[in-house]
């Protein structure tokens, strides 16, 4: 076990699961040159027939995953986020809708890397943090790393599952640090969530790039006396409801930190669940931490107010606790 | 063996100019076999859709049997297809069970998709397909892909994908193209041009000549054919998997067709707004690919008349059994709502 | 005022605006036959420049329809939902970006028409119902009328409006009959909830298609003594929160119907907008009666069982006053 | 009035034949001044980003020039144009404000954008830009459309849309083009092949030989000039832009360039990649575009080396003086934030 980047988490997680299984391949635009980071070394160690520099053609290539796929090979695609957009049709008719209308006769071991690439002043045409779309759409798994060894642990499970994946990798936990298990056999489990720490006076659910800020936020109100619990759900489908009703059940309240747009969101999600199965339970209102529901601006004056912080998480705690 | 074919012209088209290929009687009979099956299935669906035994809607490839079959019978077993909304015709022309393809469009459990997919989805994985898209274009991507996985592997199975004239127009194909020439494919793009997308012409919304002529733009053959003439398509295709095999890459056949029925049952209304003569339907008619086929078997003397009507009541009987067997196949149970969104059991939320 | 389907509805309220305003023209699939019904008589009435044919490039026209509008037309754009992953970046990156993304510099005075055809075996290919998708995108009105009247009223407002608008027309709706005005002033607007029958015991808010039924469930409670409000929000981006917030107040009880798939759909933001902002008037846990979380299945013993219906709604909301 | 143009190959490929048309000295002056606008411009973005004094990507267009400028001295201040994430050349070209062009990059109010914006989203309506897209190939149906209203309301106006190598292989730019080719739209596809996309060479991703050649897949003229020479863009656009404004259609421009710098700022380290050789970066750079008009002006006797000294010092100075607005500008206020998602106040929930 060693400290490691987040990135090279990814790029662990990647490079074993292409060694253990030839299937594995990879693909994606400027993938060779490791343009985006996580794809370093890739085709230094596994050459042309496994990692592929592919045409801006996102439909083309997203599609060929799935064909791939479906006659038994195991594709790594790794795009942005914002760029799915333009093969989304691949990913809803194809990628989620293939196994079911077919009847279960299709299985699709496809992984996409959506890096979510916001909080630089990207943009709105970069910045996009789409997985609540895709949870609305069902049929693909969609998992949300928020630490380096889940970034490994998850990319792995991922990799062998046999279902349809986007990984969401959040741009801005990619540089963050954390031990992260050598073992090739360590993996982590679709739809467990994580207890980031234990806690009796609120639950806060933390989604992705949200998980930093709600552990700080958390370390600041345990100063003040307040005990918050921090769940990581880790996987957005399957989600690990029984982890957020039993603490609820416990806590009483739920604060949901989300970094996607607030409306139709996970956050909503979750909160529609507790107020549907844990209502009894609840003390106060349920509160969203949420992305403002803008587009992003460009303008690092205006950017950093969009998403959830540390003390935008604070605050709303305490509102809850009034 | 069959006589030379002389085909070349028709309503103004240049098209495939017929090799002098040997075809064996075996190929020949397989291929009016299969298309025999095509067309009682489709006049049985069109006879159970007016008597309201099923729901949705249906989309019969009267007319275009010659280039599903032409294609499928210059392929492998082990060899993968896709295809679109039309989606009877791919399966049944690739060698699927015609009880399972009429009970899936029953919405029944022993359908090929459980009930699941339904008319425009008539997808047989056991025969190599891979999906019959109703998205247009939508399966020409994933066909490339499966051609990806083949050449990736160092395998020698190939794949095709046939989408209409509409079709052509997507992104997904322009895409598909480029993708599978620059990496030298072994897919073929088959564009069943059948004159319409619903009631609107090609030639008003494909601004080449030829849908064939857009291969240039891919640096891959682009080939025109009769369609009607399965001959001619098989042999297009033999010469087109020979490429995709030998690692030559891809290529786009352009099969000149027609739709005798309306797109769509239910939508005969349509017929109305006249986009189409009755005129044109009566002389494309005339070249029905049933009738080109039995007279070349019979005038080459592959086989008598008697023998190619037996194959057409054997083929009838099929589909008379396949229906029986469709109507008394049950409904999916309940439970079957929640199977197979994944590979394995899941909390659905 | 007369009697009239919802689909004629739709048809008067687009010759009505295109004969109004020479900016207004109509492209899409074969809508000069009029293949889904809405635009029929229109190429008769208004030729060939103001109705066009468009080739099977939903990312072409899609877009096409926002160059136009940007430079001052008023595009109307049919289409089907399920076609709209086709043209989708067109959707995300232009029309619902580039007023926000421009400072303000673009005016997109644009209809698309996303027919939603689901609940008659169109399978899973032909069965989306994404406004929740859109709700999260932010950046397009989003309209559902539920009613005849209401069809012919927002989309009037819809193509006199400058913002991009995706009108969701319900296929379930499309032969539903009932009175609408003649009269070429009238329009109905935007962000205000259509309040259909005024109750005490439950407030029911119903989407789309779900309309009809909750008005029906309404009425088998109300020989029961049971209470129902049932409210239509009309538009979901505006969304009328008051309405629903001050029946709740009233209420003390909430259900919501929505033939979206559940997860992440418009039920799901409505409820954690009332476990916010409503949650001391909620007296019992609020329930989603939403479409099953799968793909759409094509037999027609399975597809009844994904979506809301009469007999749904009356059970959840018995449930709820329990 | 211009010498006639002599170049025709380069880096072995065909390219534009300039014609022996007469220009005017203003039409060449200004493409002087504006390439030195953008020229300026560039190497101050680049000198202001390494000092941090904004955030984000910037994608420089030094080295092409050429392309923007030739091809917008050819259009009307009415026409339109859309273009791309390498965003900063084009709304310039077409006589964009350098002060509100640079604020936008720092992100303040004053910019075009109000700061939303910022580098890959320079757009200037005032000038006719129709937005400058980050995801590739977004842009050209939207200029597209632009056309369709033109024809639609019989006005003259035409656009024009750049985008690059990478770019072609998307599906919008297939459908957009088959689009205005079959409408006979004024809209002109001008493709700025640079060479790569990021690290990847065009030759790894085109099928066809040239992007233009992709033309005769949707029966337009396509065009492949030397792109370095503002004069061989100019006029091919004049051609261009007479057969769009006279109702005949679109055409595809391919125009061979070369980006001397990286992909975008930020992203040195992939030089270390070695996609492409110091060489041949070193080869096009002897191509500079701005010394190709230099000389032609010069030598031509339309203006002394002077005079075009003087309008790269005031091109400077205007760079130097909108660095100055841009620092001195503030940043947007927080209520900005809400603003500009509709077109009116409206509760965003
Ligand atoms: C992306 C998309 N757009 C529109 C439709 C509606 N639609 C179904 S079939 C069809 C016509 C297809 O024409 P073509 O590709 O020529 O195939 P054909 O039906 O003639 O066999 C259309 C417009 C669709 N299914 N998918
Ligand atoms: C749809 C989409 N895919 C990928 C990207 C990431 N990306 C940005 S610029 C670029 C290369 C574009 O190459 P080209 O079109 O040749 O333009 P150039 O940068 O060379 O001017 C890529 C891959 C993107 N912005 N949009
Ligand atoms: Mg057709
Ligand atoms: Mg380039």
């Amino acid at each position: 076990m060693a400290e490691k980047l987040f990135m090279q988490a990814l790029s662990m997680g990647i490079s074993e699961e292409m060694r253990a299984d030839p299937r594995v391949f990879f693909m994606g635009e400027d993938v060779r040159a490791s343009v985006y980071g996580a794809a370093a070394g890739l085709h230094d160690e596994f050459g042309d027939n496994r990692v592929l520099n592919t045409p801006l053609s996102e439909a083309g290539f997203f599609g060929a995953a799935v064909g791939a796929a479906a006659v038994g090979m195991r594709p790594i695609v790794e795009t942005l986020t914002s760029f799915m957009w333009v093969g989304m049709d691949q990913l809803v008719s194809q990628a989620a809708k293939m196994r079911y209308m077919f009847g279960g006769q299709a299985t699709l071991p496809v992984v996409y890397r959506a890096v979510m690439y916001y909080g630089g002043g990207s943009a709105a045409h970069h910045s996009d943090r789409s997985y609540p779309v895709f949870m609305n759409i069902g049929g693909l798994k969609i998992v949300v790393p928020g630490t380096p060894a889940d970034a490994k642990g998850l990319m792995k499970t991922a990799i062998r599952d046999d279902d349809p994946v986007i990984m969401f990798e959040d741009g801005t936990l990619l540089g963050t640090r954390g031990e992260v298990p050598d073992d090739p056999d360590f993996t982590v489990p679709f739809g467990v969530a994580n207890v980031l720490r234990p806690g009796t006076d609120v639950t806060l659910v933390a989604i992705a790039g949200s998980v930093p800020h709600a552990v700080a936020a958390a370390e600041v109100l345990a100063k003040e006396g307040v005990s918050v619990e921090v769940i990581d759900p880790r996987t957005l489908v399957p989600l690990d409801k029984e982890t957020i009703l039993n603490s609820v059940g416990k806590t009483g309240r739920l604060v949901v930190a989300d970094p996607a747009a607030k409306v139709c969101s996970a956050a909503s999600e979750i909160m529609s669940i507790v107020g549907e199965e844990a209502f009894w339970d609840l003390q106060a209102p349920m509160q969203k931490v949420a992305s403002k529901q803008v587009h992003i601006p460009f303008s690092p004056a205006l950017e950093p107010l969009v998403y959830p912080t540390r003390d935008s998480i604070v605050e709303v705690i305490k509102k809850t606790l009034d | 063996m069959t006589k030379i074919g002389t085909w070349i012209r028709h309503i103004g088209e240049m098209v495939y100019f017929r090799m002098a290929t040997n075809i064996s009687k075996d190929v020949l009979m397989l291929m009016l076999e299969r298309m025999w099956r095509i067309r009682h299935f489709e006049l049985k669906v069109i006879e159970v859709y007016g008597a309201g035994e099923f729901v949705g809607a249906a989309h019969p490839y009267i007319g275009e049997e010659a280039v599903a079959v032409g294609a499928c019978a210059a392929m492998r077993d082990t060899d993968y297809i896709a295809g679109n909304h039309r989606s009877h015709g791919h399966p049944i022309a690739k060698g699927a069970n015609l009880s399972k393809a009429m009970a899936e469009i029953y919405g029944r459990i022993d359908g090929y998709c459980k009930g699941k997919g339904g008319s425009m989805h008539l997808a047989d994985f056991s025969v190599g397909i891979l999906g019959e898209s109703g998205i247009v274009a939508s399966s020409v991507p994933v066909a490339t892909g499966a051609a990806l996985a083949a050449k990736l592997q160092g395998k020698d199975f190939i794949s095709a994908v046939f989408f209409g004239d509409g079709a052509s127009n997507q992104g997904a194909c322009h895409e598909s193209m480029n993708l599978a020439s620059v990496w030298k494919l072994p897919v073929i793009f088959i564009c069943e041009n059948n004159q319409y997308a619903v009631t609107t012409s090609y030639r008003d919304t494909v601004s080449a000549d030829h849908i064939s002529d857009r291969a240039q733009a891919y640096n891959m053959p682009g080939v025109l054919v009769d369609g009607q003439d399965a001959i001619a398509m098989y042999e297009a295709t033999v010469q087109a998997v020979e490429r995709a095999r030998s690692g030559q890459g891809p290529t786009l056949i352009e099969a000149l067709t027609y739709r005798f029925e309306e797109h769509s049952l239910g939508l005969e209304k349509i017929r109305k707004s006249e986009y189409r003569e009755e005129s044109e339907i009566d002389e494309w008619r005339l070249r029905d690919p049933l009738d080109l086929l039995i007279t070349n078997i019979v005038e080459s003397g592959t086989a008598t008349r008697a023998e190619c009507d037996a194959i057409s009541d054997k083929a009838n009987a099929a589909v008379e059994e396949a229906v029986e067997f469709a109507r008394n196949s049950p409904f999916p149970d309940e439970s079957e709502l929640y199977k197979d969104m994944f590979s394995s059991e899941m909390p659905v939320v």
